[in-house]
């Protein structure tokens, strides 16, 4: 799902909110005001949020938050959370410690 | 590679039923599930089912799971818990982690029946100790037998929402309130019914402001919204509790079957993120099915018949089953699902305000808004009559898949038809004996006996009591009405406790004859 | 700090009306930063500390906010502590054991008092 | 608005955003295609974050020097985003004797181009890095080197390229180039035609079916490398690691998560299933590989991983070369998993070639027809 996405289009200013410093993930703490201002800096897709701010990278891996921040990049989009494309699942599904992540039985 | 027929993701209502089927049909079966106990949200859910017999209504769902795990072991499935997926690869390979190891096996097929995750709202102090979701509730109370609070405010009129805030209070917990940003409660009117009679108030149209707290969450203001979902200033309202809980809804965990390449939606009336799957839950991946919460959020009761259809699928595609056996047991599914699917809270008819039953009578608003019907409003349904000497009152008022009230009374005072959504009838003619099957029967706790004369001036009505400490004969104490405040003075008459009754108790109370039709809860 | 006696028997439930009285393991000791307390063992971490009327499990790295026990069922580890020296560890999910050391998080490490 | 530009550039990877930062910045009027949805989707955000000199091949080494020397320590400023550049050094472990030649050799040639790196033993290698196990008998060690976040300077350029009026085009795959009165102009989509007086082409391994369109061939092949990710652990070590055995290489970040790559041996096999798919054997070798080098890790969890190509040139080293025979058409290509660290100069040398100004350092040894045997 490749839709073309001219990144200068205009997605009108950002505006700060009164709820910008409330947290969206938990995990790494980043903020919807974060979130808001790395949208009108271009970055248009779930995955580059991530990528930029750790949004949903944390030990929960999204979790917790990817739903909300969806709906808060749809939002500053002027888009719906659904045409958004929701970032890569990866193994591991949970946190796994090394020593057993390489203690592999292949029987 | 150690390698089954199929590898089942999920020991849950779907993943076991799947199991079942499959394992029914020769295939060997292995399912994973990352818990250490089975059978998913199952067990945690301590009340009574809805739908018809086919789908084992009107029993708790904790038995449900271990009726199924029994099944599952007739069968020679294999189930291991504490295994967590960790991913699907190419092949079917499957990468499991148990206790230190991370083990790599095969299927021939794979099902994902790994459920859903709650969604989660944001507010000002959402991330403070004490803020929980409603399935944490659930766990600790149900599973771990620790109180998740002593004082909670409950965000969320939906059937879990509903549901969790009444096993809060079974477990001794004191529920401030109910809030809901929507206008009308969302979940089952009997679920609402049975909370706000023991006194929670419900706030509809209200959402939280700010949780309180320095470390933990001492205290919530909620507020009233408008159409748009905005505060409206002035109408803030605060409670002292240690506990916020969420219940705003489920999303499906398909991150695995993403990951194994399915194709997937974004599907609103799904939930979110689902594998595009036929009817028998088919993905695009050949040989990778998906059943339950993680193919679109239902009930339980759904999943698990997914989960057999599913099952036979799987079995189908492996030739375990030819083709015209396999669309028998199929069809047989699917029409057990219809049944399901059906009435006001059917898929179909998500987030749409019906303002009738299918009878042509209206729904009640006090219901809807407040969680109770009006004491006005309650003589309109077909369950409520009024004759001489003891008789049923069912007080379901919505069109919802379930009927094991028309079974449940010897005397066939009771019908519903052959529609199972039908509101249920009081049937002329027929003499109750008042042996109080249907009210422990009705998994909306919605069936009360009456005789409106006992004595020259008393009336007595007899209610579903689910608590502790449970009341001896003779305890005075308060009648409450339907919205939970207290009506008359009131004396515990008969208890009666009965195995057949599965845990609840019949409460007979003596109140004056002008409370008959209003009194519903009792309290001492 | 773990609550007074009083309180953490009533955050167990003694008698449920449906589910009737819950099996238990043994009666075992841990230790939260320090501080012995009662648990079951085979139980969840955070369920021996919920009972014992622990709310705060960790202190966030940036921000330094508390949390606590949120899904509790190992999906969100909201809940992490530092269990016998391990950072980041699920109570929600982690088998409490005799003589487990339990400490606070800050950021990932044990918070500094304790212990 | 218009499809055309005074600069096309295909790929929104770190060379295509950076080139495009650059031309932006000095009023030259670009457009960035790019085939994924994301910016930066290929071997930008799947990479190690190594800023290294060590290790590189002579041909190579006076870009990375100059990357060091010039552009990584004033970037963050540069860009106004934090790319969490540190140069702290890296070692390349050994623990035979095996590995000792290897990076005894390593080392001697880079000693011979002027690079500041030269060989310890293993208490040393520990009053470096005390998380190493006493198995490291030996390292190279260029104090020099350094990381940073290849997802923050990826994302910075783009960001800065933006606002500083570049326009790029995410889901916008290019089919071919096509050639106007002699020259390199066209850029044909599966929607839309784009027309630029330069078009670089900065595109991985795909670069190569779009280079053959006007009839260039860059022999170049592909590889699936797999990295992963930790949890945050308390700061522990500030190098960029790596190995004479190349079983991993990684660094901890500021995040205080480690990201570490390695290999199962299966690279030239291994497909991805177009959608940059782990194998189940890689990572739990990378892991292996870590916890002989860093016991303490043993217990560290891995939070997620990821697989991307590495667009490996026959020789070694990139093409980055406008084609002669082409006017208009530039390469920037086969970076051969080593383009990160020298990307930010790379992209101020495409920005010069495709102004046709003298560039700062010499390009010679890059160029697109260095394949063809002398006398040829």
């Amino acid at each position: 799902m490749c839709s073309i996405n001219d990144r200068s289009r205009d997605i009108g200013e950002y505006i700060p909110a009164p709820d910008d410093d409330m947290v969206i993930c938990r995990c790494e703490e980043v903020t919807k005001g974060e979130i808001r201002r790395a949208v009108h800096a271009g970055l248009f897709t779930i995955t580059e949020i991530r990528r930029y701010l750790r949004a949903g990278m944390g030990l929960c891996q999204g979790q917790t938050c990817a739903r909300l921040v969806k709906g808060i990049v749809a939002a500053e989009l002027g888009s719906v959370p659904a045409e958004l494309e929701p970032a890569s699942s990866r193994a591991p599904m949970r946190p796994i410690e090394m020593e057993v992540f390489g203690n592999e039985r292949i029987g | 590679m150690k390698r089954y027929d199929l590898i089942i993701v999920g020991a849950g209502p779907s993943g076991l039923s799947a199991a079942v089927e499959a394992a029914k049909r020769g295939m060997r079966v292995i399912v994973f599930d990352e818990n250490d106990k089975p059978g998913g949200q199952l067990f945690k859910q301590i009340h009574k089912f809805f739908g018809s017999k086919e789908h084992r209504a009107k029993i708790r769902g904790f038995r449900i799971g271990e009726d199924l795990l029994k099944e599952a072991a007739e069968f020679g499935v294999k189930v291991v818990l504490n295994a967590t997926v960790i991913g699907i690869y190419p092949q079917k390979e499957v990468t499991v982690r148990i206790e230190g190891v991370v083990e790599h096996y095969k299927g021939d097929a794979i099902i994902a029946a790994s459920g859903a995750s709650e969604n989660m709202v944001t507010f000002d102090g959402w991330t403070l100790p004490g803020v929980i979701g409603a399935g944490a509730a659930q766990t600790m109370m149900n599973i771990h037998g620790v109180k998740p609070g002593r004082k909670i405010l409950m965000l969320g009129s939906g059937n879990v929402g509903l549901v969790v805030s009444f096993q809060l209070m079974q477990c001794g917990c004191e529920v401030a309130a109910l809030v809901d940003a929507a206008p009308r409660v969302g979940g089952y009117g009997v679920h609402a019914a049975k909370v706000a009679r023991t006194g929670v108030p419900f706030y509809l149209s209200h959402t939280i402001v700010k949780a309180e707290g320095e470390d933990h969450v001492t205290g919530v203001t909620i507020a009233e919204v408008d159409d748009k979902f905005q505060f409206i200033p002035g109408t803030e309202k605060h409670f002292e509790v240690d506990t916020i809980c969420l219940a705003v809804g489920l999303s499906p965990m398909s991150q695995l079957l993403k990951m194994a390449g399915c194709e997937m939606e974004d599907n609103p009336r799904r939930g979110g993120q689902v594998p595009v799957c036929d009817e028998k839950g088919r993905t695009s991946v050949a040989g990778i099915f998906a059943a339950g919460d993680v193919s679109g959020i239902e009930e339980a009761s759904s999943a698990m018949i997914e989960g057999r259809i599913a099952g036979i699928a799987a079995a189908e595609y492996l030739g375990y089953m030819d083709s015209g056996e396999s669309e028998q047991a199929i069809k047989e599914q699917e029409e057990a699902l219809e049944g399901l699917r059906q009435g006001m809270f059917a898929p179909q008819n998500r987030g749409k305000h019906i303002e009738t039953t299918d009878e042509g009578i209206q729904i009640s608003e006090s219901l809807l808004k407040k969680g109770y019907i009006g004491d006005d409003e309650i003589e309109r349904y077909p369950g409520v009559r009024h004759t001489v000497g003891i008789h049923p009152v069912m007080e379901c008022t919505q069109n919802i898949p379930c009927n094991p009230c028309q079974d449940a009374c010897p005397k066939g005072c009771i019908s519903i038809g052959q529609n199972i959504t039908s509101l249920p009838i009081a049937v002329e003619g027929t003499e109750c004996v008042g042996c109080g099957m249907c009210v422990a029967s009705c998994s909306g706790q919605a069936i009360f006996l009456v005789d409106e004369q006992i004595e020259e001036g008393y009336a007595s009505v007899t209610m579903p009591y689910e608590f502790l400490p449970l009341p001896e004969t003779g305890t005075k104490g308060k009648g409450l009405g339907r919205d939970g405040s207290p009506v008359c003075d009131a004396e515990v008459i008969k208890v009666q406790t009965a195995k057949a009754f599965d845990q609840t108790h019949l409460l007979t109370i003596k109140v004056p004859e002008d409370m008959a039709m209003k009194a519903r809860f009792f309290t001492f | 700090m773990a609550a007074e006696w009083g309180m953490i028997m009533e955050m167990r439930i003694e008698e449920h009306p449906i589910l009737g009285v819950q099996e238990k393991g043994k009666e075992v000791i841990f230790f939260f930063n320090g501080q012995e307390i009662k648990g079951y063992e085979g139980e969840p971490i955070a369920a021996a500390l919920k009972a014992a009327g622990v709310m705060v499990h960790r202190y966030t790295k940036k921000e330094h906010r508390p949390r606590g026990i949120f899904c509790a069922i190992g999906r969100c580890t909201d809940c992490v502590m530092v269990v016998d020296g391990i950072p980041n560890v699920r109570t929600c999910v982690t088998p409490l054991k005799k003589g487990m050391r339990v400490q606070t998080q800050d950021g990932v490490e044990a918070m500094k008092q304790a212990e | 608005m218009a499809d055309t530009a005074e600069v096309i550039i295909i790929g929104g990877g770190i060379i295509g955003c950076a080139a495009a930062y650059y031309l932006a910045r000095g009023g030259v009027s670009v457009i960035v295609l790019e085939k994924s949805s994301n910016i930066g989707d290929g071997g930008s955000s799947r990479n190690g974050g190594g800023v290294r000199q060590s290790g590189r091949d002579p041909r190579e080494l006076p870009l990375a020097l100059y990357g060091v020397e010039h552009m990584w320590p004033m970037l963050s400023e540069e860009l106004g985003v934090n790319v969490e550049y540190h140069k702290e050094g890296n070692l390349r472990l050994g623990k035979t004797d095996r590995h000792r030649e290897i990076l005894q050799g390593l080392t001697d040639r880079a000693v011979a181009c002027g690079l500041d790196v030269n060989m310890i033993g293993g208490e040393e290698v520990r009053e470096i890095n005390p998380y190493l196990s006493g198995e490291v008998i030996c390292a190279s060690w260029c104090p020099t080197d350094g990381h940073a976040n290849p997802l923050a300077a990826t994302l910075g350029f783009y960001m800065r390229a933006r606002s500083s009026g570049a326009r790029f085009i995410t889901g916008e795959e290019v089919l071919r180039i096509e050639k106007v009165k002699g020259k390199a102009r066209k850029v044909v989509t599966a929607g839309n035609v784009y027309e630029g007086g330069k078009i670089i082409v900065a595109c991985g391994y795909e670069s190569r079916a779009l280079a053959r369109t006007v009839g260039i061939d860059v022999p170049m092949r592909k590889e699936l490398i797999e990295a992963l990710v930790t949890e945050a652990e308390p700061q522990m070590f500030p190098q960029m690691l790596g190995t004479a055995d190349a079983d991993f290489y990684g660094h901890q970040t500021e995040h205080g998560s480690f990201v570490f790559g390695g290999a199962s041996g299966f690279e030239d096999t291994n497909e991805d299933g177009g959608r940059n798919m782990t194998m189940s054997i890689t990572a739990p070798e990378i892991c292996r590989g870590i916890m002989k080098y860093i016991p303490k890790l043993a217990h560290t969890k891995i939070v997620r991983t990821w697989a991307g190509y590495e667009d490996v040139c026959a020789d070694g080293i990139p093409v980055i070369s406008p084609v002669g025979e082409v006017p208009g058409l530039i390469l920037a290509c086969a970076f051969t998993g080593h383009g990160f660290g020298i990307a930010p100069v790379v992209g101020k040398l495409l920005s010069e070639l495709a102004v046709e100004q003298e560039t700062f350092l010499d390009l010679r040894e890059f160029r697109y027809d260095r394949f063809i045997p002398c006398g040829a």
